[in-house]
C-alpha cells in the first residue's frame, strides 16, 4: 500500500495537479481559459462515460446493478443527515450553510470519479462500466435531502421556484446528461464503436486529465487563497474526516453486494467525494443564504486534494483486501 | 437626428440565476435584453474569476436591458424579487434611443 | 441498404447528434462552449481538407477533376433558382425570404461534407481528394444566384455595399481558407505530411466528429425549439424534398461523368446539403431583411438532421449502385 | 478631478455588420471604439445564443464608443444608415471623461 | 422603487495593468468591481484584437465599478495615477442603484 | 542544406504558418479564437517541457548543464546591450523603445522553441532535455538588462511598481511555469509517465503545431498590416540581422560548451529568437512610454517569421557542422 501510495504520489496526474496548486499559491498568471476547462471537463465525462458503456455492451449487466444504484442513491439520500448532524457539533456553521455543505458532501464528484478510473485504468483493474450510472444516480438525492433538512431546520421563505423545477433542473444538468449519455451511446455502439473512438476518447484521456488536473489545481488554489477565512480547524477537520466516514459506509455497502474490488474502489471514492458542479449551482438557487464560498472552499480547496492524494489511493488499497 | 429617452438597467447577476430573471423579465413583457460575459468580480463576497471553472455557481453575468421609464418600476420590482437574496448588483442610468417604440 | 441504415443509425456520430437534440429539447443546460466549437470546426475542415489534398499527391488528379468542379458550380448556380421556384409555388415565403432560403440550398454544408467523409471512411469507401476543392467551389455560386434573383423579383434597395465586396468576403470566409489551404498544403506535402500529422487529423478524427455533431444537435435543438413557428408543413416539406431533388441533379451529372462510387456520394451529399456557415452570414450583409432564423430553422433544424440520418446512409447506397 | 462631457453610444449588432460599422465609424472621424462580447439575447426575433455557434450570423457584438457631442449627429447618421435594416440596437447616453482632448 | 445616484466608472486598460488598478481600488475602499472581456478595439494606437492572441500584451480588459460620488475623485486620482501613461479609457456616469449602503 | 532548407519550406508546419499569413493579409475572417490559442500554447509548452524532463529521467544530466545555463543567462542578459546600441546607431528609434526592443530581443521565444524541436524530431536529431531549463533560465535576465539601460539613458519618472513585484511576476508568468512545471514532472515520472501520456504529448504534437502556426501566421499577418508603419527600412534589416548576431554568439558558446548538434541548434535558436510572451507584458508595465507595436511587429512579423522558415534550417545546419 505505501508503494501505491508513492506510485500515485508520483503519478503526472497528482503532480499537474500539485503544479497547478503550487502556481496559483505563487500568484503566478498561468490560467486555463474557461471556455478551454469547460471542454475539459467535458471531454472526461464523456470519455469515462462512453468507456463505461462500451464495457457493459462487451459484458454485460449482472444482478448487481440494482443493488449497486440503490447503495449509491441510499449513500446519497443518508449522507447530508450525518454530515449536518457533525457540522451543526462540531462547527460553528448556522443550520443554512450546514445544510448546503451537508448537500455537497452527500452528492458526488464526477471529476473525482475521472481521477480515480485514471488511476484504476494505470494500475490495471477492471471496474464495472455500469458504475457510471451509479455515480449519475448519486448526484441529486443528496440536494433532496439538504432542502428537507433546511426546511426543517431553518424558518427561510421559499426559495425563488419550485422544488420541482430545481430537481428538474439537477437532473438534466450538463453534466449527468453527457456522462449517461455517452454511457448510452456506448452501450448502444459497443465494440466497434470503441475502436472507432479508441485514439480520441481512450488513449489521450491520461494527457487529457493532467491538463485537467492543473486547471483544477489553480482553481483550488485560488479558491483557498480567496476562502482561508471560513478554514477553521473543526471545518477543515470535517472535509477531511467526513470523506473516511462515506468511505467507510460505501465500503460496508460494497462488501455486502458483492462488488468486485475495481467497482468497491470506485463506490468508495463515489461516496468520499464531494460535489463542486451541480450542487454548487442548485445551492445558489435552492437556498441563495448560504455563502458559497463556505461549501466550495471545503469540497474543491481540502476534500478534492485530500482525496486525490491520499484517499483514491487509500481506497483502491482497502477495496483490494475488502472486496470479493 | 432626433431621439427619446429611456431607462438602461444593468444586472450583474449569478449565472445560476439567469434563467429565471429572463423569464421574469419576459412576463413583465420588457422587449428584449443583452448578456454580457464577465470575467472575474470583487465585492462583499470577495474576489472571483471565471478562469478555469467548470461549473456556473461562482459565474457571474451581466444583463443589460433598455426599457420604458413607465415600466422601470415594474421590472425593478419583478428583478429584486429574484436577485435580493442573491449575490449581485442593480443599476439604472438614463440613455436616448432613436427608435422608441421598439422599447 | 436497410443494414446500412441500420448501421448508420447506431453509429456514434449519429447517437452524439441525437443526444444534443434531446439535451436541448430537454432543455438542459449542457453547452459545447463558443470557442469550443469553432475550434471543432476549424479541426474537422483542417483534416478534411489536408487529408483529401494528401489523397490527391497519392493518386494525382485524373480528367475528372474539371468535370466535376463544372458540375458542383452548375449545380451550386442553378438550384437556387429551382428552390426559389418551388418556395414561390408552395410555400407564403416572400421574394426577399425565399431567395435567401434558395441561396442556402444552392450551396453546401462543410459540416455535412465533414459527416459523409466520416461515414465513408468507417465503410471503407474511397473517395477523391479533390472533392474537397468541389466542396469549397460549390459555396459561392448559389450566392450570386441569390442576388440575381433578389434583384428582379424585389424592389428593394441595393444593400449596404457593393456585390463585389461580399463575394471576396464569402470568397475567403473562414471555412473556406482552412479548408482549401489544408488541401493544398497535403497536397504540397503528401505522404511525408499525412505520417506525420496522422495521430492528430487522423486517428483523432471520429472523436472529435462525435462531439462536435453533439454541439450541432445542441444547436439544431435549440434552433427548433426558438424557431418552430417558421415551420409550415410546407416549408418543412421543401426542408426535406430539396436535398433530395438535390441529390438527384447530382446523381445524374455524377454518372454523366462517370465518378467513383465514393465520390458520387460525396457529389450527391454536397448537393443534398444546405449552408449554415458561409451563406447565412453573407445573407445578413446582402439581403438583411430576409428573417435569419427561417432559413436556419431550415437548413440546420430540418435539412442537417434529415441528411445525417436517413440522407448519408441513402446516397451512400444509391451510389454504390448507380456509379461505374 | 475636472472632467467633460461626452458622448457614450452602444450598438448590439449582428458580427457580420461589425466591419462595415467600424469603417463607417472611422469614416466619420471617430477617434476610437471597443468591441465588447455577447453571449445571447432576445428581442423581437427571439432568443438567441452564442453558444456553440460556429459561424457568426447569429452572433451579435455590442461596441462602445466615446465621441464629442458636436460629432453625434454624424456618427448617429452613419450608423443608422448601415443598421436600420439589420438587426440591433443603438443606445446614448452622458458620460464625463478627463482627457476630453482624446475624443 | 427609491434609486439613489451613484457613479458608474468605467475603465477599458491593457490587461497587464489589471492587477494594480484593482489593487490601487482596494486601497481606496472601492467596495466591489466587475471585468469585462473585450473583443477588439481602435483608438490612437490602431486597431487590435484578442483573437489568436496568446499572451496578454496586447489585450484590454474594461473594469466597471460603482462607486459613491463622494469618493468619485479619490478613486480617479488613483486610477489616474496607474493609467495615464498607459494605453486606455476612463468615462464617468450617473447611475442609480436601489441598495445605496453597498456602495 | 538546400535539400534541409527546402525540405523545411514544404514541411506542414511552415506552409499552416504561411496560410496564416496569407490569410490575414487577404483580409480573411478566418480566425483562432483566443481561448483556443491559448490552449494550443499551454499544450505545446506543457508537451516539450515534459519532454525534456522525460528525456533528463532517461539520460541523467551530465556536467554541460552549468555551463549550458550560464551561457543561456549571460547571452539573455548580454545581448540586449548589443541590441540597443545597434538600435540607436541605426535606426530613430528613441532610447525608450530601443530598451523595450532590445529586452524582447535579448529573451526568447517559446514558440520559437516549440517550432525548432518540432523541427528536430522530424529529422531525428536528439537534443537534451535540459535545454528547456536553460530556455527558461533566458526569459528575465533581458528584461533586467533593459531595465538598466531604461534608467541609465532615459529620464523617465519610475514605472507603476517596484522592479522586485515585476520580476517575480516575469519569472512565475504562465508559460514559464507550465514549461518548467511540465519538466520537472517529466523528470520525476520518467519512463512509466512517458509512456501514459504519449498519445497526447508525443503523437498529436505535430498536428498542434501545425494549428498554432496557422494562427502566429494569422496573428503575425495582422500584425504587419497593422505596425507596417514601424517598418522602416533600418527597422526591418535590425530584425533580421540581430536573430544572426544572437545565433553567431550561441554558436561560439555552444562550440566551447561541447554541445550536442541538437542542443546547439536548440541555444542558437533560442539566442536568435525575440519574445513575444512574457516581454511585451512586462514592458507594458516597466517602461508603458515604449509603443508596444513596434517591437511586437518586429518581433512576431518580421523575426518570428525569418527564424521559422530560414533560420531554423540554417541553425540546424550550422549545428550539424560545427557542433562535436
Ligand atoms: N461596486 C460595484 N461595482 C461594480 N460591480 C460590483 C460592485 N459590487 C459588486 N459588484 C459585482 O457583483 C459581484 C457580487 O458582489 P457582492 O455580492 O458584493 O460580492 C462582484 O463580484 C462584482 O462582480
Ligand atoms: N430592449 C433591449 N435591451 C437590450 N438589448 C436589446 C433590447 N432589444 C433588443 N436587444 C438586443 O438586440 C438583439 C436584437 O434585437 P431584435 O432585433 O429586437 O431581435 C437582441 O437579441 C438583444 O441582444
Ligand atoms: N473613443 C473611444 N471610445 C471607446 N473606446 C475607446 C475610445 N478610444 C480608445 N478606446 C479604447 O481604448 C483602446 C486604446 O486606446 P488608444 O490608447 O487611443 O489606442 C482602444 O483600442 C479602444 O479599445
Ligand atoms: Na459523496
Ligand atoms: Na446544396
Ligand atoms: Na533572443
Amino acid at each position: 500500500m505505501l508503494t501505491l501510495a508513492l506510485q500515485n504520489l508520483l503519478s503526472p496526474m497528482v503532480l499537474f495537479f500539485v503544479l497547478g496548486l503550487a502556481a496559483a499559491l505563487a500568484r503566478s498568471d498561468l490560467t486555463v481559459p474557461e471556455q478551454v476547462a469547460k471542454l475539459l471537463a467535458l471531454y472526461l465525462l464523456m470519455a469515462i462515460g462512453f468507456k463505461g458503456g462500451a464495457e457493459v455492451a462487451h459484458h454485460g449487466i449482472d444482478g448487481t446493478l440494482i443493488a449497486t444504484l440503490a447503495a449509491g442513491i441510499l449513500l446519497s439520500f443518508a449522507t447530508p443527515f450525518l454530515a449536518y448532524a457533525i457540522l451543526r457539533v462540531t462547527t460553528r456553521l448556522d443550520p443554512v450553510n450546514a445544510a448546503a455543505v451537508a448537500a455537497h458532501y452527500g452528492s458526488i464528484s464526477a471529476v473525482t470519479l475521472v481521477a480515480v478510473t485514471g488511476v484504476l485504468t494505470q494500475l490495471g483493474i477492471a471496474w464495472d462500466g455500469y458504475m457510471v450510472a451509479v455515480a449519475a444516480a448519486m448526484e441529486t438525492p443528496a440536494i433532496v435531502a439538504a432542502l428537507l433538512i433546511a426546511r426543517r431546520r431553518t424558518k427561510e421563505a421559499a426559495p425563488s421556484d419550485s422544488r420541482a423545477t430545481l430537481l428538474r433542473e439537477v437532473a438534466f444538468n450538463g453534466s449527468i446528461v453527457i456522462l449517461v449519455g455517452a454511457f448510452l451511446i456506448g452501450a448502444a455502439t459497443g465494440t466497434r464503436g470503441a475502436t472507432m473512438l479508441k485514439p480520441f476518447l481512450v488513449d489521450a484521456f491520461p494527457g487529457v486529465l493532467c491538463l485537467f488536473l492543473l486547471d483544477m489545481g489553480l482553481v483550488a488554489g485560488r479558491g483557498l487563497a480567496q476562502g482561508r477565512r471560513h478554514l477553521t480547524p473543526a471545518v477543515t477537520a470535517f472535509a477531511v474526516v467526513m470523506p473516511l466516514i462515506g468511505a467507510a459506509l460505501a465500503a460496508a455497502l460494497a462488501v455486502a453486494i458483492g462488488l468486485s474490488p475495481g467497482s468497491t474502489a470506485v463506490l468508495i471514492t463515489l461516496a468520499a467525494s464531494a460535489s463542486y458542479i451541480a450542487v454548487p449551482a442548485a445551492m445558489r438557487l435552492a437556498l441563495p443564504q448560504a455563502n458559497p464560498a463556505v461549501a466550495l472552499t471545503l469540497s474543491l480547496g481540502v476534500t478534492f486534494p485530500f482525496n486525490l492524494i491520499v484517499g483514491i489511493p487509500l481506497y483502491i488499497a482497502v477495496a483490494g483486501r475488502i472486496a470479493a | 437626428m432626433q431621439t427619446f429617452p429611456k431607462k438602461r438597467i444593468e444586472i450583474v447577476v449569478e449565472a445560476p440565476l439567469l434563467r429565471r430573471i429572463t423569464a421574469r423579465l419576459e412576463e413583465t413583457a420588457v422587449t428584449g435584453w443583452t448578456v454580457v460575459p464577465v470575467l472575474a468580480g470583487h465585492g462583499r463576497h470577495g474576489d472571483w474569476t471565471a478562469e478555469g471553472q467548470i461549473g456556473t455557481a461562482s459565474q457571474m453575468v451581466m444583463l443589460i436591458t433598455i426599457v420604458d421609464a413607465g415600466r422601470l418600476d415594474a421590472v425593478l420590482d419583478g428583478v429584486f424579487a429574484l436577485v435580493s437574496r442573491q449575490i449581485g448588483v442593480v443599476t439604472v442610468s438614463d440613455v436616448a434611443v432613436v427608435r422608441p417604440e421598439r422599447f
